[in-house]
C-alpha cells in the first residue's frame, strides 16, 4: 500500500474519520488537541497533494476503483490544489487559537461537539474542493453548510441564533437551486462526472435547457458565496458566530464557493459558453463592482468591528468575481491571487478582533479606545493587516490589487481600474477609524484594565501577519500556481 | 391525478395559517410525493420518502409546534416582490423544459449514457438484482458516505442546539407530566396495540436492513423503521421509559460508531490494496466481497440514522414542558 | 376453482372499492366531527381489509400474499385503534356537540 | 399538444417548486417556512425522479421477465437528497426552538422589531 | 379491474383530501389524513398488482406504520405543549 497514491481520499477522510471519533471524547481539551492533530496532518496531506499537482499536473483517484463516469472520481489539478492549501492552511493556523477561544466562548459541555462539527465543516469544504462530481460536490457542500450553521448558532449573542436560521434558509435556497442545475445537466447529458460533463455539454450547448441550467447553478452559487445582492446572509452570521467560527469561515467559505463558481463556469460549461454566448462578464463585473462600493460604505458606517469586516468580506468577493469576470489569464490569475491573500488577511483580522473579544468581551469600536497601547501585538497585528486590505506595497493585498488593474487595463477598461482604486480608498476609511480609534483616542475613564492576550492567541495571529507580508514581497509561489491554475482553467498556456 | 391533488396541497399550504393544520397537510403532500414515486417507478425513493418525510419530518414538525406558537401572524408586508421572484424563477425553468426530452422518452440521454452500465453490467459485478442498493452502495458509495455524514452532522447539530444545559429541568418536568398522565399514555387500547406491534415492527426493519439487496429498502430505511419502532414506544410508555432502554450516550457512540463503520470498511479497501471504498478486494472473489462490504456498510448506515433520529427525537421532546 | 377465486377477488375488490367512497362522501358531507368520524372509521378498515383480501386472492400463495396479510393485520389493529384514539382525544379536548370547546374553559365544561 | 404532454410531469413539478419558494421568501412564521423548504425540496425530487422514468419501464430491480427499467441513478442521487432534506429540516427545527426560547416568537418581524432597539 | 379499484381509491383520497382542506376543526383534519394514509397504503399495494410488479408490497407496510405514528404523535403533543390554548382562536378564525 502506498499512502501518496490514496492522499486524495485521505484528505478528506482523515477528518471525515476523525469526526465523530471527536464526538466519543468527552473532555473538550482532549477533543481541541485531537482536532490540532488532525489539522495538521490535513495541512501536510494538502501540501503533498500541491507538490504532487506541481509534478503531475493533474491528480486523479477513482472511488471504490470504479471508473470515472461510473463511480465518483477525485480530480484534482492547480486550482483545486491551491484551495486545499489555503482551507487546510488556515485550519491549521486556527485552530491552536480556538484552543482559548473556545473555552472561553462555548459552554464546557458542547466544546467537544463544538470541535466535531468543526472537523464535519472542514470535511465538507476539503471535499467540494478535491471532487470532480457535480452531485459529490452538493453533498459535500451540505455537509460544510449544516455543519456551519449549527457552529455559527453558537455565538453568545441570540441574535446568533436567527443569523444562523437565515443562513439555514438561504443557503438551502441556493444549494437546492445547484440541484436543480446539476439535475438539468443530468438530463441533458447524462452523467454527473465533471470531465465527462465538458466533453459532453458543446453537443447540447445550445438548448435552452443547458441555458437555464448554467442560470441556476450561478445563482445558487452566488448565494454560497454571497455575491453582491445575494449576500443578505453573511454580515450578521459573521457578526455574532463565535471568534473562531468567524475566522475559519470569512477566510474560507467564502473561497471555496468562489472555487466551485471557477470549476462550474470554466471547467464544466468552458469560458466560451459562458463569457460569449450567456455573457456572463459583463453582469459579473457590475456586480462586482456594486458589491464593492456598496457594502464597503456600509462597512464604514458599522461600529461593530466584526460586522464592519464582514462588509469588507463582501467587498473583497466583489475584488475576486470581478478579476473572473474579465474571462483574461491575468484577470483570472489576480482573483485567483485574491482568493489566497484576502484568506491570510480577513484570517488574520478576525483572528486578531477574536483576540480583542477574548480580553474585551466586546468588539464595539467605541469601546477600543486607547487599545493600542494596551493591545499592541494585537492592534499591530490589526493595522498590518488592514493596510494590506487596503493594498498598501509590501503587503499581500497590493499583490492582488496590482494584478487586477493591471487585468482591467490589459482588456482596456481603464475606467474600472480607476473605481478599484476608489475602492481601496473606502477600505482606507474604515480601517483608518478604526486606527483611529485605538490609537488617537484617550482610554475610557472607567479603566478596566485591559492586558495583552495570552501568547497562544498571539501565535497563530502573528503568523498569518507575516504571512501577509512574506507573500507580498515573494510572490513566486502564489503568483506561478496562480497564474498555472488560471491557464488550466482557460486553457491556454500560461 | 395524483400530481393535481399535489397542487392542491401545496396551495392550500400557502393559504393556511394555521401552522397545525399545515403540517398535516404536509405530511399529506409527503404521501402523495411517495404515491408519485411509486408510479414513478422508484420504490426505493419513494420508501424513503414515506418514512421520512411523512413520519420523521412530519413528527419533528408537530413537536416544534407543540413548542412555539400554533399559529401564524398575517403578514405585514406586501407579497408582490416575492411573487414576482417566484414567477420570473419559474418562467425560467419552464423556459428551461422547451428543449428537454420528453417524459419517459427512452432515447433521453441519460438513459442512454451512463445508467446502461449498471442496469447490464451490474447484475455480474455486483450480483445484486436491486440495481439502486448497487449504484447507491457501490458505484456510488462514496456518496452514500457524504450522506450518512450529513445524518451525523445534523445529529451532532441538533444535539449542540438542544441538548446539554437545558435537559435537566425540562426532564423533571416531563416526569411529572408523564405521572399526570395523559389520555395516550394511560390508555390501556394503545398499551396493548404496541406492546404486540412493536416487536413485529422491529423484526420489520431488520428484514428491510437485509432485504435491501433484493427488494426496496436498505441501512438507510431501516433505521428509520427502526427509530419509528422507538419513537413509538416512547410516545405511549413515556420518554423515560424509551430513555431506560436507550439512553442518549448509548445513542451518541452508536451514531458515531455507525459512520466510522462506513469509513473503516473503505479504509479496509485501501488495507487490502485497492481503492477506498473498494469492496471487491475485501473477500476472495470480487462479487463476495461486493457482497460483503455492502452489507456492513448498510449496517453502518441503519446504526447511525436510527441512532441520529432517535437522538434528535429526544432532544425535540425533552423540551416540552 | 379459478374461476371461483378470480369472480370472488373481483366482488372483494368492488366491494372494497364502494365502501371506499362511500366512507369518503360521508367524511365529506356528515355535519359534524363525530359522525364522520363514524363515516370513516366503519367503512375504512373494511374496505383495506376487503380490497387487499382481493388481491391476495389475485396473488397467489406467496411472499407476496403473506406480505399482504401482514398489512391486513396491521391495518386491523391501527385502524381502530387510531379511531378510537381519535374520538377520545376530541371529547377529552371538549369536543361534544357540533362546535369545538376548549377543555380548559371552565365555563362550559 | 404533444410538448404539453411530455412536460406536463416537469411542469406540475415546476409550479410546486414556485409554491414551495414562494411560502419560503414571502412568508414570516419560521416554521411555515421550513415547511416551504421542505415543498420545494420534494418537488425538486419529483423533477428527478420524472426524468429516470421510461415509459413502459419498471422498477430498477432486475427480475426475470421484465427487460425495460427505469433509471436508477436519479434515484440514488435522490435518496441521498432526501437525507440531506432531513437532516437540513431537523436542525432548522431545533433553531426555531431555539429562537422561540429567546425571544419568545417565531414570526420574522416580532424578531425584528425586538432586536431594533439594541 | 384493478382499474376501478384505483380509480375508486383515488377518488376517496380526493374526498378525504377537501376534507382535510376544510378542517374546520382539528380533528376533523387528523381524522382526514389518517384515512388519506390508509387509501395510500392501498393504492400502492393495487398500483403494484395493475403494473404488473407486486413485490414492493413492503412501501405499503410502512406507509401504515407511518401513519399510524403520525397519528399517535398528533395525539400525544396535541394533549402536551401549548396547543390547547392557540386552537381556540384558530377555530373562530376558520370558522368565520
Amino acid at each position: 500500500m502506498q499512502i501518496g497514491q490514496h492522499l486524495p481520499v485521505l484528505q478528506v477522510v482523515i477528518p471525515l474519520l476523525s469526526a465523530p471519533l471527536c464526538l466519543l471524547l468527552r473532555n473538550g481539551r482532549h477533543a481541541w488537541m485531537f482536532s490540532l492533530t488532525v489539522s495538521w496532518l490535513v495541512l501536510a496531506c494538502a501540501i503533498w497533494l500541491l507538490l504532487q499537482v506541481l509534478a503531475h499536473d493533474t491528480v486523479s483517484y477513482a472511488l471504490g476503483s470504479w471508473p470515472a463516469p461510473w463511480g465518483i472520481e477525485y480530480h484534482l489539478d492547480h486550482i483545486s490544489a491551491f484551495v486545499l492549501l489555503i482551507v487546510s492552511g488556515i485550519s491549521a493556523v486556527v485552530l491552536p487559537f480556538a484552543g482559548k477561544s473556545v473555552a472561553r466562548e462555548i459552554p464546557a459541555d458542547r466544546v467537544s461537539l463544538f470541535y466535531t462539527l468543526y472537523l464535519l465543516c472542514l470535511t465538507g469544504l476539503l471535499g467540494i474542493v478535491i471532487t470532480g462530481d457535480a452531485f459529490n460536490l452538493f453533498v459535500f457542500l451540505e455537509i460544510s453548510a449544516l455543519s456551519s450553521y449549527a457552529l455559527i448558532s453558537q455565538g453568545r449573542d441570540r441574535r446568533a441564533l436567527t443569523a444562523s436560521y437565515h443562513y439555514l434558509i438561504l443557503g438551502t435556497i441556493g444549494a437546492t437551486f445547484i440541484l436543480i442545475g446539476v439535475g438539468l445537466l443530468y438530463m441533458m447529458t447524462g452523467t454527473l462526472n465533471m470531465q465527462d460533463l465538458a466533453a459532453r455539454l458543446p453537443a447540447v450547448a445550445d438548448t435552452r435547457t443547458v441555458r437555464t441550467a448554467f442560470a441556476f447553478l450561478i445563482v445558487g452559487i452566488s448565494l454560497k458565496l454571497a455575491l453582491f445582492p445575494l449576500h443578505l446572509w453573511l454580515p450578521n452570521a459573521y457578526t455574532y458566530a463565535p471568534s473562531v467560527v468567524t475566522a475559519f469561515l470569512a477566510a474560507t467559505a467564502t473561497k471555496v464557493g468562489v472555487y466551485v463558481l471557477l470549476r462550474f463556469v470554466f471547467t464544466i460549461f468552458g469560458a466560451a459558453f459562458a463569457f460569449q454566448d450567456m455573457s456572463l462578464g459583463p453582469i459579473l463585473l457590475v456586480l462586482a463592482l456594486l458589491a464593492i462600493f456598496s457594502a464597503s460604505t456600509v462597512a464604514i458606517f458599522q461600529d461593530n468591528l466584526k460586522r464592519m469586516l464582514a462588509y469588507s468580506s463582501v467587498a473583497q468577493i466583489g475584488y475576486m468575481v470581478l478579476g473572473i469576470s474579465f474571462a483574461s489569464l491575468t484577470g483570472l490569475t489576480a482573483g485567483i491571487l485574491h482568493l489566497f491573500n484576502h484568506a491570510l488577511m480577513k484570517g488574520a483580522l478576525f483572528l486578531a478582533l477574536g483576540a480583542v473579544f477574548y480580553q474585551l468581551g466586546t468588539v464595539q469600536l467605541t469601546q477600543l479606545r486607547g487599545l493600542g497601547r494596551r493591545m499592541p501585538w494585537t492592534m499591530a497585528a490589526i493595522v498590518i493587516a488592514g493596510l494590506s486590505l487596503i493594498g498598501v506595497p509590501f503587503t499581500v493585498g497590493f499583490i492582488s490589487k496590482w494584478y487586477l488593474v493591471l487585468a482591467s487595463l490589459e482588456s482596456g477598461w481603464w475606467p474600472v481600474a480607476v473605481l478599484v482604486l476608489l475602492g481601496s480608498l473606502l477600505a482606507m476609511v474604515y480601517i483608518g477609524r478604526l486606527v483611529e480609534t485605538a490609537y488617537f483616542h484617550a482610554p475610557p475613564k472607567d479603566d478596566p484594565g485591559v492586558r495583552e492576550a495570552p501568547l497562544s492567541l498571539l501565535l497563530p495571529i502573528w503568523t498569518l501577519v507575516l504571512a501577509n507580508l512574506y507573500f507580498g514581497i515573494d510572490t513566486s509561489l502564489t503568483v506561478g500556481v496562480a497564474r498555472q491554475a488560471a491557464a488550466l482553467l482557460l486553457g491556454v498556456s500560461p | 391525478m395524483l400530481l393535481s391533488f399535489l397542487a392542491i396541497t401545496a396551495i392550500a399550504v400557502v393559504r393556511l395559517r394555521d401552522l397545525f393544520a399545515v403540517v398535516m397537510l404536509f405530511g399529506i403532500f409527503s404521501l402523495l410525493s411517495a404515491a408519485i414515486f411509486v408510479t414513478l417507478d422508484a420504490v426505493d425513493v419513494a420508501f424513503t420518502e414515506a418514512a421520512v418525510g411523512a413520519g420523521i419530518s412530519t413528527v419533528l414538525m408537530l413537536g416544534t409546534l407543540a413548542l412555539t406558537a400554533r399559529t401564524e401572524s398575517p403578514p405585514r408586508h406586501g407579497t408582490l416582490i416575492p411573487l414576482l421572484v417566484v414567477c420570473i424563477t419559474g418562467s425560467a425553468l419552464v423556459y428551461g423544459t422547451l428543449d428537454m426530452p420528453r417524459f419517459g422518452d427512452p432515447q433521453a440521454p441519460i438513459h442512454q449514457h451512463v445508467a446502461p452500465r449498471y442496469l447490464h453490467d451490474s447484475p455480474a459485478e455486483i450480483g445484486l438484482p436491486n440495481v439502486v442498493t448497487s449504484v447507491l452502495a457501490s458505484y456510488r458509495g462514496y456518496d452514500t458516505l457524504g450522506e450518512v455524514t450529513v445524518i451525523f452532522t445534523a445529529g451532532v447539530g441538533v444535539l449542540m442546539l438542544l441538548g446539554a444545559s437545558r435537559r435537566r429541568s425540562a426532564r423533571r418536568n416531563d416526569d411529572n407530566k408523564d405521572k399526570g398522565g395523559s389520555a395516550v399514555n394511560q390508555d390501556l387500547v394503545f398499551r396493548v396495540v404496541a406492546k404486540v406491534l412493536i416487536p413485529f415492527v422491529l423484526l420489520f426493519a431488520l428484514y428491510v436492513q437485509f432485504h435491501g439487496d433484493f427488494g426496496p429498502g436498505g441501512g438507510f430505511q431501516a433505521g428509520v423503521i427502526f427509530a419509528a419502532a422507538f419513537i413509538l414506544y416512547a410516545l405511549i410508555f413515556g420518554f423515560d421509559a424509551a430513555r431506560a432502554v436507550a439512553s442518549p450516550g448509548v445513542l451518541r457512540i452508536l451514531s458515531a460508531l455507525g459512520v466510522l463503520l462506513f469509513a473503516g470498511v473503505g479504509l479496509a479497501g485501501i488495507f487490502a490494496g485497492g481503492n477506498f471504498l473498494d469492496y471487491g478486494v475485501l473477500a476472495s472473489h470480487p462479487v463476495a466481497g461486493q457482497h460483503l462490504g455492502i452489507l456492513l456498510i448498510e449496517l453502518g448506515v441503519g446504526a447511525t440514522v436510527a441512532a441520529v433520529m432517535i437522538m434528535i427525537f429526544y432532544l425535540f421532546t425533552g423540551r416540552m414542558r | 376453482m379459478a374461476m371461483i377465486v378470480d369472480v370472488l377477488s373481483w366482488v372483494f375488490l368492488l366491494t372494497g372499492s364502494f365502501l371506499g367512497i362511500s366512507g369518503g362522501f360521508g367524511m365529506l358531507r356528515f355535519p359534524d366531527f363525530f359522525t364522520r368520524l363514524h363515516a370513516a372509521g366503519v367503512t375504512d378498515t373494511l374496505c383495506a381489509a376487503l380490497i387487499l383480501l382481493g388481491l391476495m386472492m389475485q396473488a397467489g400463495w406467496g411472499l407476496v400474499a403473506v406480505k399482504l396479510l401482514f398489512i391486513i393485520l396491521f391495518l386491523s389493529f391501527t385502524s381502530p385503534v387510531a379511531a378510537h384514539a381519535l374520538a377520545r382525544a376530541a371529547l377529552h379536548g371538549g369536543l361534544k356537540p357540533l362546535l369545538n370547546r376548549a377543555e380548559e374553559d371552565p365555563s362550559k365544561s | 399538444m404533444d410538448t404539453v404532454l411530455g412536460l406536463y410531469n416537469y411542469w406540475i413539478a415546476i409550479f410546486l417548486m414556485m409554491t414551495g419558494f414562494y411560502v419560503v421568501i414571502a412568508h414570516g412564521n419560521l416554521v411555515k417556512k421550513i415547511v416551504g423548504l421542505n415543498i420545494f425540496q420534494v418537488s425538486v425530487f419529483i423533477l428527478y425522479i420524472s426524468m429516470g422514468k421510461v415509459q413502459g419501464g419498471s422498477a430498477p430491480i432486475l427480475a426475470a421477465g421484465v427487460s425495460s427499467y427505469s433509471n436508477p441513478l436519479p434515484h440514488v442521487l435522490i435518496l441521498t437528497a432526501i437525507v440531506v432534506g432531513v437532516a437540513t429540516t431537523a436542525l432548522g427545527l431545533a433553531l426555531v426552538v431555539r429562537i422561540n426560547d429567546a425571544y419568545g416568537t417565531v414570526e420574522e418581524d416580532d424578531i425584528h422589531s425586538q432586536d431594533e432597539p439594541e | 379491474m384493478f382499474v376501478a379499484a384505483t380509480l375508486a381509491i383515488l377518488v376517496t383520497m380526493g374526498l378525504a383530501l377537501i376534507r382535510a382542506l376544510r378542517g374546520p376543526t382539528v380533528y376533523d383534519r387528523i381524522l382526514a389524513v389518517n384515512m388519506f394514509g390508509t387509501k395510500t397504503v392501498l393504492f400502492i399495494a393495487v398500483f403494484g398488482f395493475l403494473t404488473g410488479r407486486p413485490d414492493f408490497l413492503d412501501i405499503a407496510l410502512v406507509y401504515a406504520l407511518i401513519n399510524f405514528i403520525g397519528i399517535v404523535a398528533v395525539l400525544k403533543f396535541f394533549e402536551y405543549g401549548g396547543l390547547g390554548h392557540a386552537a381556540k382562536t384558530s377555530y373562530e378564525k376558520e370558522d368565520g
